[in-house]
């Protein structure tokens, strides 16, 4: 694969952007690939919905927005309204069951998980989501590799809070297991 | 008319994080208004660049939303050539003492008749967190990672000197207060200064682990005293309330009223 | 000996225009070699039930005028160089909300503070281009006193037709000389006034909705119609935007509510043009050395004349490519680099033919100047 | 005098934004946010009609609509 | 896996640069989408042993800088838009005291207070004609955190060879955009150190005497030459002076030790032009999309080519007259209403062949954007 | 050193009007500088635009003549990026306290260790007699032909209020005073202000009939009293000279240095 | 006389400008004429040496500085010795002996008089000097009538200075009388 | 105690611009301006050694040197 294409969207407090901001990193400092992450600014950081796009290639990466997406993860319902239907066909689109209600017939293959439940469940910490969200989309989609994706949390995250983190993303791992690309 | 004839509704729920006491004083000062009776279209609210100068697209006044720090600038023009209206005047911490704090002292010089309502957070909100003039040394922010060394202005000590005539503090906890104090500051004629101490959960709180809005709204009441109170005697670490200068003292534009009455018997 | 002759300097010539075009708002803050403008103000505003304020800084001034517009008044501030590069965040501002200002820039030496008390035309650019972002502007200028009356008006007339800031380039030597002045009869120049809505109380009004015409009336703050304004792009009530279409609307109605009035715009006088081989194009103080050379050497049968700009910006690139169609050469002659130079060379057809005659040492530019340079292209020697 | 008896808490679900402002400081605990860190009025008869809440609510979600009681003691 | 690999923000990959070129004080004000190079300095430099100050305003933080050039530092500030606004009349104190100092603006939407978060490329002219009076610049740009990286060395680099202002203009999309930047070794970039005057005590220093090489040795303040700094025209001991020869000498080395030495500052890039029958002239974040559809493009057979200009002011003329000389059609693609497109015609041979390729909604020009003109110029429809 | 060791001899006669205050401010700053003994290569002059701001030519110190109303920020960064050297920063009230009214504030507020000289003449005076916001009302000015009805400001309040910790005020007639107070200001480690009041004739003098250069030096004299003294208590109408602020605070170069000493030992 | 050029030099506080102002004033509210007057300014208003150009004439006047003045009046040493030499051969240089000693030969008519003596003697107050010279100069020249230039004094000067400028401007003219053009 | 003396009161006229600031303010009434405006000493016997000549005149012009005398009383 010498190109993937994804776009992360949810609201503010969600850390989609940090997510992607690991995703891309791990793929730059820890595989050696390519990559670019961008995202829409609102006025400031406050609430309101969230995009972030990112790509990852083994060339260089010229255009760095994301018209069609391989890989597309929408974790509100007005995210999902407005961005499903971008998706590239065949591309993989993951919500979150809490917070997304499927309507749309999307020429991709659209996976549902209760990743915020399970989070919930078995962390009962709302921060890590995020990072569950991006071990199920690893699992499934094995853009970057988990390993990768590891190290690249372990740089970002304070000390403290590794642990938490890892646990989140090998319960997102496990989530996103039964599915591949 | 009801509190919620001096908002424009179509825009809300507000551009405001969770928590932002920011809201608060828009609350309270529509209430004032509302009290006040006032007549909406003889109110101009001037704004500058900040989260807090957001305000002026939620009231339903005549609003002028301009550029960082120089509301006060633009505010002179619009009561030098209207005198009837009633100007009010909010701005952020930055916005007013950091890039505007030249402004804010030559309003109170003239003693304009302008009602200036410093909503401080102690931070710039709006561009994610930097230090500001009111945060004060031992702060941590974006742009100082090591804490801050900046002193910062007491915004009454500061008004007082630069010659404001009515001069009041309170909180967003205090909203009962500060909207009293700001009535009193819209009927004051002269240049009046309400600084209200404001929070940013999103930027402050978070990165002085003082907690959430409730939190922070807490340390409002605990850190604060009235004026000539016990605890204040008691403990003048505490950061005084009230009202510090109500005086009177000639206003601009009736001075200038008289300069055109002077120079158009003399031209004739 | 009439009533209405005055000996004035350029700098009370267009105060005097000014209250001809019925300014009744001023803040400024002095600085050489404008500030005869605030101060004749401070005395001519109040004996006419007008407002003259000295604000803390040229910011503060820039600002006040805006705020003063907004409630119906015709407004004007006054600089020069450092000063007029203080204004530039606020003139700005007034481009983006449309707010109808005159701003008089008495060109004096720079960069920085150069040579205050001396004759420059350095920031006929910066007139253009000193606020960020893309914008459109009017920049006007006269070379004598009867001119810089009329064009005055002019300045607020554009003002109050197009809704924008309108920036007026004096030059030291015209600001400060003295000559006479004669006041026009009330109704001999046309005046325009704010044109305000008709909409009255109850009806929806929208400050940023063209007319068919491409005009937008005005509401003054504190009547009937409460809006918004904003610096940030904004839809057509006033309230922000970042939506593309807006965005880009907004912006190319800025342009174009200029651009597409450039022959309404265009101000200039010819000398001599019509079977000129030399014409000069000048402006401003430099304009009056070519003139003088041009009638001298045409009382000797020299075909020279002369095409003097009164309005700068925007640049009347077809008129200038029309005028200087037929010349064997082209002098531009100005007391800067060459600002002017470049458009002209941009709007004609053969760029080779065009010539810079500058002075940017603080002196005026002498006819002997530019007949030095007239003899080398003609290669007559100097 | 004249006491005010609560008619209606009226919460403006669509402005609330779930900060707990008026949670914590309500006197007599009369709030909550709901599961979906919204207010709501769990004990609207304890209400003793302060206003609190409605003043100090940033977003202006809260409306505390009361009448007037004579007291006729 | 190395350690000098970073994926950061273009703005970071900018304060990379300077930290490298050997940056010691920082001045500034926070606004967004500049703010994070204040934000990062605030932890980089006092680390490092440098100093980060944050002013009350923007003018204050221009001027700080100056200040401490003057004793002897590598200076910076950053801003945008209306910051940069705010700026100019500092930067022409800079021009014409001759004090190296590098000024970054990340561009966003404008005028006034615009679409701050969104992208634009709207300052390309104030950049140059900013400031009052006549003066010169030098404006440097980048579309790729690696060339960012170097082109902010070479800002530096420029500031002291030169002693000028140099512009470094970022814009919002590269600056926020987060990609790979590999830090090079010390060494292997070129640093160009303050060049400081060699006479010791008792000699007597000329602050503004240029060499033979035409280049003005610095003393620090606080050093054994006590001097005057003045933003009036001076002499070459820095004294005050409205003599015009004086006046006329200093303006022109001014405009002169920018142009004279073009060449040398010219940075561009070059992608697929050798046998390109279309080309297109880009910089900044614009340019990724330009280079992306000619490289999609080429894989089709198509004959398209890329001038990325990284130097802007002075504009390289010769160079962009040259490589566009055998085009069928040049498309300058930008983000604003034309302000590179006017300098490219003006450059060419034939300027009706060069077209505006632009979007100006604060969206990010897309490769199809351009597409869609390619085709009407080519004739082939949409 | 010799006094005259201090001075530009070359550019003298000055510039500056006969009986112009100013001349007397550098006359007695430099005696100052003398008495203190100070090395002149360590002593760092930056002064704005104005009558007044031409000081910096004829002191033989390094000298950095800015942009009206910024000296202050431009000693900001000389300070902070050699805090060894000493700072005088002279300035007009147009200077200082107009357009330049904002720098003052904050310079005070950080309590950077830079001395401030506002030589106060109460006009504008390089422009040609505008007033100053430090004329005061009911003065005559070219901007002001019926009178000033703006109100001063009292920089000492301000400069107080603002955070400076030595604040003084003299006058061109005490000459032997201010130069003693320039001398502990100088030394003084901190934000320093000592207003020295000045004399225009030219503008000031003449426009208000205070006549030439000595009656208004006598008016120096008659309408002004030591702080404590009986006349000001007799008189609270006469501005009041003596030292009114000398307190200690941490300087701003100096806990930056901490911050630099911390920031490095965390990152190695 | 369709065109006169005159150019006035002196120092700072002389008056020079302001009877340059009268002159030419003079010249358009009262006899119908164009004018022009220029001044140099120094850094503001401080002493130092100060130069006017007078333009009179019935036409247009378009640039309007001097370059060789017909008439060329020097109130200090100082200016004289630097604008003797511009005179316009035969034209008129006059000079205050008082201020300025004679030392160069010009071509034109140099004219000497002890207005500042007589003035002092007669008048006693210095302020007037200007007026005197330019009743001098009108005696001399007459450029431009003397009613039309005492028309100009009264309109220009203080109610109360008017008797005292008029009989300055007299004796200026009694002083001229033995010359003429 | 030391007494100072008046060696030479030195006045230069080049600087000098007759402002009497220093013949107005003498306390012996030692200094005048001459016809041309500039300061003369006409009683420097009278001096005293105030200094306050030379420390307020704004042109720099004054310089009043002196001797010490030892006081041997
Ligand atoms: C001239 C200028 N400089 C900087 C900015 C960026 N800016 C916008 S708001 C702001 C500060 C906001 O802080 P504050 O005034 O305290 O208001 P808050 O957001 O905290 O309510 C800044 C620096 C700007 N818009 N314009
Ligand atoms: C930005 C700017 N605005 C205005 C001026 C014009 N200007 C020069 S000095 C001055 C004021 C001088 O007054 P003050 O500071 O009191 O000094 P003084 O001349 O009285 O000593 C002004 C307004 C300027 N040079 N730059
Ligand atoms: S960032 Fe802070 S100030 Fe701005 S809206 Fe959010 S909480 Fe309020
Ligand atoms: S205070 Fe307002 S926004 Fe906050 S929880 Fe209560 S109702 Fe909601
Ligand atoms: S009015 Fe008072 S008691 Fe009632 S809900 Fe609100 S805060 Fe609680
Ligand atoms: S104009 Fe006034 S301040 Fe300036 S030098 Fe003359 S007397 Fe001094
Ligand atoms: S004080 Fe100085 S300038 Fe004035 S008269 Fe005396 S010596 Fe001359
Ligand atoms: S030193 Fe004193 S006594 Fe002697 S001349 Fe000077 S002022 Fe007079
Ligand atoms: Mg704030
Ligand atoms: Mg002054």
């Amino acid at each position: 694969m010498s190109r993937v294409r994804l776009v992360f969207t949810g609201s503010g407090g969600q850390g989609v952007i940090t997510a992607a901001i690991i995703l891309a990193e791990a793929a730059v400092i820890h595989e050696g690939m390519n990559a670019t992450q961008s995202q829409s600014y609102g006025a400031a950081a406050r609430g309101g919905s969230t995009r972030s796009d990112i790509i990852i290639s083994d060339k260089e990466i010229d255009f760095p927005e994301v018209t069609q997406p391989n890989v597309l993860v929408c974790l509100t319902q007005e995210s999902y309204n407005s961005y499903s239907s971008i998706i590239r066909p065949g591309g993989i689109l993951l919500t979150d069951s809490r917070y997304v209600q499927i309507t749309r017939k999307v020429d991709a293959k659209q996976i549902q998980l209760a990743m915020y439940e399970k989070v919930m469940e078995i962390i009962g910490k709302p921060v890590v989501f995020n990072i569950c969200v991006l071990g199920a989309l690893i699992s499934i989609t094995e853009v970057v590799k988990p390993k990768a994706v590891l190290a690249a949390i372990v740089s970002k995250v304070p000390k403290d809070f590794i642990e938490l983190n890892t646990q989140a993303f090998e319960l997102g791992m496990e989530l996103g297991a039964d599915f591949s690309w | 008319m009801a509190v919620k004839d001096y908002l424009r509704e179509r825009f809300f729920p507000h551009m405001w994080c969770p928590g932002c006491g920011h809201g608060t004083i828009l609350n309270s000062l529509i209430r004032a208004v509302e009290e006040l009776d006032l007549n909406k279209n003889e109110i101009v609210m001037t704004s500058g660049i900040g989260c807090s100068a957001r305000i002026s697209g939620y009231v339903d006044f005549h609003s002028l939303h301009t550029l960082h720090g120089r509301a006060l600038t633009f505010a002179t023009g619009v009561k030098l050539s209207r005198p009837h209206l009633k100007v009010l005047v909010p701005m952020g911490d930055g916005d007013a003492l950091a890039i505007g704090g030249n402004h804010f002292i030559h309003a109170a010089r003239r003693n304009i008749d302008i009602t200036a309502i410093v909503m401080n957070n102690r931070i710039y909100g709006m561009t994610g967190g930097q230090f500001s003039p009111l945060s004060g040394p031992g702060v941590k922010a974006t742009t100082a990672p090591f804490l801050t060394i900046d002193s910062s202005f007491d915004v009454v000590e500061l008004a007082k000197a630069a010659g404001a005539t009515f001069v009041a503090r309170s909180t967003a906890y205090h909203a009962k207060e500060a909207t009293g104090y700001l009535k009193k500051a819209i009927m004051h004629k002269g240049f009046s200064v309400v600084e209200i101490l404001s929070q940013c959960p999103t930027h402050y709180g978070r990165k002085n682990k003082e907690g959430d809005a409730v939190s922070m709204l807490e340390l409002h009441k605990t850190n604060t005293a009235p004026l000539g109170s016990k605890a204040l005697k008691e403990n003048p670490s505490l950061t005084p309330r009230g009202i510090f200068v109500d005086v009177e003292r000639p206003e601009y534009c009736s001075e200038y009223d008289k300069i055109i009455d002077y120079a158009m018997k003399e031209a004739r | 000996m009439s009533d209405n002759i005055r000996f004035i300097q350029g700098n009370e010539a267009c105060v005097e225009g000014a209250l001809y075009a019925g300014v009744e708002f001023f803040a400024g803050y002095p600085i050489t070699p404008s500030t005869e403008i605030a101060e004749r103000l401070s005395q001519r505003l109040p004996e006419n039930g007008g407002k003259f304020i000295q604000m803390e800084d040229e910011i503060a001034s820039m600002c006040a005028i805006i705020g003063a517009s907004l409630t119906g008044r015709k407004v004007m501030t006054a600089t020069s160089g450092p000063g007029f590069s203080l204004k530039q965040e606020a003139i700005g501002y007034a481009c983006m909300t449309e707010i109808p200002c005159v701003i008089v820039n008495v060109m004096r030496g720079g960069p920085s503070t150069g040579n205050p008390t001396h004759v420059s035309q350095g920031d006929i650019n910066q007139a253009r281009w000193g606020t960020h972002g893309d914008h459109n502007i009017i920049a006007l200028t006269a070379s004598n006193h009867q001119d810089i009356f009329s064009i005055t008006v002019d300045a607020f007339n554009f003002a109050e037709t197009y809704r924008t800031p309108v920036i007026l380039l004096l030059d030291e030597a015209v600001g400060h000389l003295r000559e006479k002045l004669i006041i026009p009869e009330a109704g001999e120049l046309p005046i325009v006034d704010r044109l305000r809505t008709s909409l009255g109380k109850g009806v929806d009004y929208h400050p940023y909705l063209p007319r068919e015409d491409g005009r937008l009336p005005m509401s003054d703050f504190g009547g009937e119609h409460r809006y918004n304004v904003t610096g940030l792009f904004h839809d057509m009530w006033g309230f922000p935007s970042n939506n593309p279409k807006v965005v880009n609307e907004l912006l190319r109605h800025l342009v174009d509510k200029i651009d597409n009035n450039i022959e309404s715009i265009t101000r200039y006088k010819e000398h001599f043009l019509d079977d000129a081989e030399y014409v000069f194009v000048s402006y401003g103080s430099a304009a009056r050395s070519a003139i003088h050379l041009a009638k001298t050497r045409r009382a000797r049968g020299e075909k020279i004349g002369v095409l003097e700009l009164q309005s700068i910006w925007p640049f009347p690139k077809e008129l200038v490519r029309e005028k200087c169609a037929d010349a064997k050469a082209v002098l531009v002659v100005e007391m800067n680099m060459g600002q002017v130079l470049a458009q002209v060379k941009a709007a004609v057809r053969k760029p080779g033919r065009v010539f810079l005659a500058n002075r940017i040492d603080g002196k005026l530019i002498t006819p002997s100047d530019i007949k030095k340079l007239l003899r080398v292209i003609q290669g007559r020697g100097v | 005098m004249a006491k005010k008896v609560l008619r209606e808490l009226r919460l403006n679900r669509d402005w609330c934004k779930g900060c707990g402002i008026c949670v914590s400081f309500c006197p007599k605990n009369v709030l909550e946010l709901d599961s979906k860190d919204k207010v709501v009025a769990v004990r609207p008869e304890d209400c003793i009609c302060c206003m609190l809440c409605e003043l100090r609510c940033p977003d202006l979600a809260i409306e505390v609509l009361t009448d007037q009681e004579s007291d006729n003691e």
